[in-house]
């Protein structure tokens, strides 16, 4: 919190005797971006393993169907649709945007960028208060009557706008309410967040001198808050025909179902961007630090997320290339899909040519950033398959898809918010994680991971389609062969899930019993790492002046390797 | 404790980098922000807008058998109101300008009851045409209209609320240029809201 | 063969690529045999057209004036100071 | 389009059973390769990298900013590598897309599948090869056609949407409430197949299959017609359900219930 805004604050407790904070000020309505960074991180964590606790329960139910699910109980088919619509619903909505997006955005931006707090810090809490309002509200809708909303993530109608089809009556609506609500929020908090960057910057900080990652951040706010219109147009029309007996997506009533896909992909298919590209400036920001390097083309990585963030506005179309749009229009839109592909693998050859001619300390957060880097690699080359429109014909819903997409979500989300996990750890509470545990948890998550989802590739070979409860009573699909790789899939998630109680205990211990850590535990140039870890409020005891770029590591002629970006060059 | 906490999430006292005395901001914050909403607010309308031209396009007859037409000319007059409350704001900015505080708060106060009575107008047509028979449920041609000349509606009131807020300056506040830039994003936001009136008009009154 | 065939390659492919583009998305002989065409009415398929054209350049439209405009702002803010 | 390239990627799990099929393999097999090709050269650089530059006691790292144009081309030929492959990939892509989703081939005959929750209805031509005449075959969750006849379908539905999904034939259509849509196949091999709904349609989505059953000629194929007519038939599907393990519990309480189509479902399980 500034000083000015701390005078306020004073001014209005002026009856109050204490100058402490109470413990509510200070943890729950705080406006200090740390604090709130704080909240959305844990109740993201929190949902996440809400979100895991519903893919082992139907992972089980397709590995061994029909049978009790220890922890869970009997999955029957409306009980399976609701836990595959919520696990998508809050994997997307209540984790990869939060963690990624709002809790290190809130957390990264004013000490990358040498400022006290954000522009709008009231702005800032009341962001967090919708968001948790939103997460509640979907906890909720899971114990309505009826049960959760079952209709998948995308809710097409009119099975989502019908009460009589989806048989989840208030169950949808909730769900549709939280999602409004959550998107609410992060308008608020993504307002902020550009305002910040470009207002509050620390004297001498350029364009060109701003970290990757909130660069990243930035991006991807302004293609949120570009895209989600149409989102929240087509979510009013939604409640409306849930709600309100209007028919804009029912045909019998003179809608179109098509408007919908319309909408929703409008927003859908830049929000995957809007995910990723965070993640790509937490990985640039470990991968040059650990390997002491300069980041190879600054400039290029910035314009290729340019390129990405225009691009992605042109291609959502390929979602509904069998939904029965016109199919010259498919054409349009596969080219547009696989160029795509050229400003992400510029931007990966990027970061693999930054490893080039550099000293690599395979630390746990290095560790996460080249998983991530291979694992994605994995998802980015099996978009090509699917975003040729012709073979879309056959994978359109299949466990390829679901494949395809895990391989870029879960680097995306899981293994980005480990990796900024366990590299800001150390500033976030000041003291270090344990590394033997730390290396212990990536290896156990990395490996089933892929022994998960490469499995599914497979059966979505075979034409095993999505949101089936069970395939055993598919004559095709129910060989013993398939079933054995989907018991492998979910033996592999099984383990998966049982090492993250590695990273749980490891994480608290770790905040209270952990060693002390300096204050430049990585020997990193970016801002954050000049404060007193964990920064206090107001964060800088006087405001940075900035000399040079974010990466100048193994600088020629210089003793030490790396050459913090607030150092005076006579320093 | 618990007057405290009221006040906390009520008094907008936010942290004013802008008087820093080191960097001085292309465009203030409040309106940088207030940009970037309204990216957002167009790309909502334009939604809306799609919305309307494909469930259109899909029905034969236009309005459907059985439903009102709307007031056209009533409403021209409602447009003329609205147009004018900007130009009310655009003077009250240059009285400003010139220092003139008392012109600009009365010409700032018409803008405001000019929306109001936009509002009030609007609210009596609604009544209108729910007495002859246009519900949100009776087709999708009356959930259009209610939908999106209700969502501009409820935008002008949100506008008029902040305004309203905004007026306050003009009491408190002694330096001019404080006073304007504590308003100009509030009066970016009317302008937008006025500025998409005609668009919307068009589309479901006029074709 | 001459010196330059690569570029000539280059170009003819480019050119060879493009017609068929332009073949496969509008030729009127394809339009009839359209699979899916024929679901809507005409008027439908225009209006998706045409909304999806409106979505597609509003946001990139409305983000690039935003960087002008920033851009021209601290041009004239340079010059002014300067 | 696979005499000319067939690693049977797919085809050892699925039979490839359609006339398209083939092409779409072929694309399969073909995407496989070059994008495989890229995959291994990029993996092996990062892991080379990995190993190669790993930290070492003294020795200490390069100065290399990638901002200057000879450093620049090292991402930037694998950059044009990935575009060419890129623009001959979307060639490839385009001529099977317009064969299969924007042509329409002359026909031998015409089904019309109809989806409702959660079954599959289904009308035959009967002899006269015309739909909406008396002589219509209706069946659920069962059907017939012949091998190397090339069919129209037109696929409808009663609520929600639906997807007419045939793996064997690498076919998928979103079937759309109000709308008609038109397609085509071409059956090559005879035996039954997997027909799904690939398109989530609410609580009895995952009960929403049935059976397409391929007749090697017209004569077997008028004999089971002629046995739907007479009621005699017991269906592939009805054989396959009665063989398949338990299936799933439903529970939907009544007073949630509108749908009729629930209620039954509720009934008969």
């Amino acid at each position: 919190m500034g000083q000015q805004a701390e005078a306020i604050l004073h001014e209005t407790e002026a009856h109050d005797a204490h100058h402490e904070m109470s413990f509510w000020d200070k943890y729950i309505f705080s406006v200090d971006h740390k604090i709130i960074g704080f909240q959305y991180m844990f109740t993201g964590l929190i949902m996440a393993a809400i979100g895991g606790y519903f893919a082992y329960a139907f992972r089980m139910q397709l590995a061994w169907p029909g049978e009790e699910v220890p922890f869970y109980g009997l999955v029957d088919a409306a009980k399976y649709n609701m836990l595959v619509t919520n696990h998508g619903t809050i994997m997307i909505f209540w984790v990869a945007m939060p963690v990624l997006i709002a809790a290190f955005g809130n957390w990264l931006i004013p000490l990358m960028i040498g400022c006290d707090d954000m522009v709008f810090p009231r702005l800032n809490r009341l962001s967090y208060q919708i968001f948790l309002v939103s997460a509640l509200v979907l906890i909720l809708s899971f114990f309505v009557t009826g049960g959760g909303f079952g209709g998948a993530w995308t809710s097409y109608p009119p099975l989502s706008a019908v009460a009589a089809y989806n048989l989840t009556n208030w169950g949808a609506s909730l769900w549709l309410l939280a999602v409004f609500l959550e998107i609410v929020a992060f308008l608020l908090g993504g307002i902020n967040f550009v305002t910040t960057t470009m207002n509050a910057r620390a004297p001498g900080m350029g364009m060109m001198d701003i970290p990757i990652v909130v660069w990243m951040i930035n991006i991807a706010v302004i293609l949120f808050m570009a895209s989600v219109g149409p989102l929240v147009a087509g979510a009013v029309m939604l409640f409306f025909d849930q709600r309100l007996g209007t028919s804009f997506f029912i045909p019998s009533g003179g809608g179109d179902p098509l408007l919908w896909e319309h909408l929703f992909w409008f927003f859908g298919h830049p929000e995957v961007y809007v995910v990723l590209l965070p993640t790509m400036g937490i990985v640039a920001e470990i991968i040059t630090v650990f390997s002491r390097k300069k980041l190879f083309g600054y400039r290029t990585i910035l314009y290729t997320a340019f390129g990405t963030g225009g691009l992605s506005f042109i291609v959502w179309a390929h979602h509904q290339f069998v939904a029965g749009i016109d199919p010259r229009m498919a054409n349009v839109f596969v080219v547009t899909t696989i160029l795509i592909s050229i400003p992400i693998a510029e931007m990966l050859f990027s970061f693999i040519a930054t490893l080039y001619g550099g000293s690599i300390e395979f630390s746990t957060p290095m560790l996460w950033a080249l998983g991530f880097l291979v694992s994605f690699l994995i998802g980015g080359v099996t978009g090509i398959y699917l975003g040729a429109s012709a073979l879309d014909v056959y994978f359109h819903d299949s466990y390829f898809v679901i494949a395809h997409f895990h391989y870029t979500f879960f680097p995306i989300t899981i293994i980005g918010m480990f990796a900024a996990i366990t590299y800001w750890f150390p500033k976030m509470f000041g003291r270090m994680m344990d590394e033997t545990l730390n290396k212990i948890h990536f290896w156990g998550t990395f490996i089933p991971f892929n022994g998960l989802f490469l499995p599914l590739f497979l059966v979505g070979m075979a034409g095993q389609h999505r949101r089936i409860a069970d395939f055993t009573q598919y004559p095709d699909l129910a060989s013993p062969d398939l079933q054995s790789i989907r018991i492998f899939a979910t033996v592999s998630l099984v383990i998966l899930l049982l090492f993250q109680f590695v990273f749980i205990y490891n994480f608290f211990n770790s905040m209270f019993k952990g060693k002390k850590a300096p204050l430049n535990p990585w020997k990193a140039n970016t801002l954050e790492w000049t404060v007193s870890s964990p920064p206090p409020h107001g964060n800088f005891a006087e405001l940075p002046t900035i000399y040079r770029g974010p990466y100048e590591y193994s600088v020629p002629g210089r003793e030490e390797d790396y050459w913090p970006q607030h150092l005076a060059p006579n320093q | 404790m618990k007057w405290s906490l009221l006040q906390h999430l009520l008094v907008a006292g936010e942290v004013n980098l802008e008087n820093r005395p080191k960097r001085k901001p292309i465009v203030p914050s409040g309106v940088f922000g207030m940009v970037i909403f309204i990216i957002t607010e167009v790309m909502f309308f334009s939604g809306l807008v799609s919305a309307y031209l494909i469930i259109r396009a899909g029905l034969e007859e236009w309005p459907p058998w059985g439903q009102p037409r709307l007031p056209i000319e009533s409403t021209a007059f409602n447009t003329l109101l609205l147009i004018i409350s900007a130009f009310a704001v655009y003077q009250s900015r240059k009285f400003l300008k010139n220092n003139l505080i008392t012109k600009a708060s009365q010409f700032h106060l018409g803008a405001i009851l000019l929306g109001f009575c936009f509002l009030v107008l609007q609210g009596y047509e609604w009544v209108q045409l729910l007495q002859f028979g246009m519900t949100l449920s009776s087709s999708v041609y009356g959930a259009l209209f209610y939908l999106i000349i209700g969502a501009h509606g409820l935008h002008v009131f949100g506008a008029l609320v902040l305004m309203t807020y905004g007026f306050i300056h003009f009491k408190r506040e002694k330096s001019f240029e404080t006073i304007s830039s504590n308003l100009l994003p509030m009066q970016i936001l009317w302008y937008f809201v006025v500025g998409i009136w005609p668009l919307l008009y068009t589309l479901v009154y006029l074709i | 063969m001459s010196k330059n065939w690569f570029g000539e390659l280059k170009n003819k492919t480019g050119i060879t690529v493009f017609t068929v583009l332009i073949y496969f998305t509008g030729f009127p002989s394809i339009l009839k045999a359209c699979a899916v065409c024929f679901s809507g009415t005409e008027e439908t398929l225009g209006a998706f057209y045409l909304t999806t054209l409106i979505l597609i350049i509003l946001p990139i439209a409305m983000i690039v004036g935003v960087v002008l405009w920033l851009y021209k702002k601290k041009l004239s803010s340079l010059n002014h100071s300067g | 389009m696979n005499e000319y390239l067939d690693l049977g990627l797919i085809t050892s799990f699925v039979p490839a059973a359609s006339s398209f099929a083939g092409d779409i393999d072929f694309l399969f097999d073909l995407i496989t390769i070059i994008v495989g090709f890229w995959f291994v050269i990029t993996l092996a650089t990062l892991f080379y990298f990995m190993i190669r530059f790993r930290r070492r006691e003294g020795v200490k790292a390069l100065y290399i900013s990638g901002e200057k144009h000879s450093e620049k081309v090292w991402t930037h030929y694998p950059h044009y590598g990935v575009i060419a492959f890129d623009v001959f990939l979307i060639g490839f892509v385009i001529v099977v897309w317009v064969n299969v989703k924007q042509t329409l081939p002359a026909n031998e005959d015409t089904i019309r599948a109809i989806g409702q929750q959660w079954s599959w209805s289904f009308v035959h031509t009967g002899a006269d090869g015309k739909l909406d005449t008396e002589d219509d075959v209706n069946t659920v969750n069962d059907l017939h056609v012949i091998k190397d006849n090339t069919y129209h379908f037109e696929l409808q539905s009663r609520d929600v949407l639906h997807n007419f999904a045939i793996p064997a034939f690498r076919l998928r259509q979103d079937t759309i409430p109000g709308r008609t849509i038109r397609g085509w196949f071409k059956p090559t091999i005879s035996g039954t197949f997997d027909l799904q709904c690939a398109e989530i349609c609410g609580r009895g989505h995952s009960m929403m299959f049935a059976a397409i059953t391929v007749h090697p000629d017209r004569k077997s194929y008028d004999e089971t017609m002629d046995a739907i007519r007479a009621g005699t038939y017991e269906s592939h599907f009805e054989k396959k359900r009665q063989l398949g393990p338990v299936p799933l519990p439903f529970t939907v309480s009544k007073s949630e219930t509108d749908s009729p189509y629930a209620i039954e479902l509720a009934q008969s399980f």
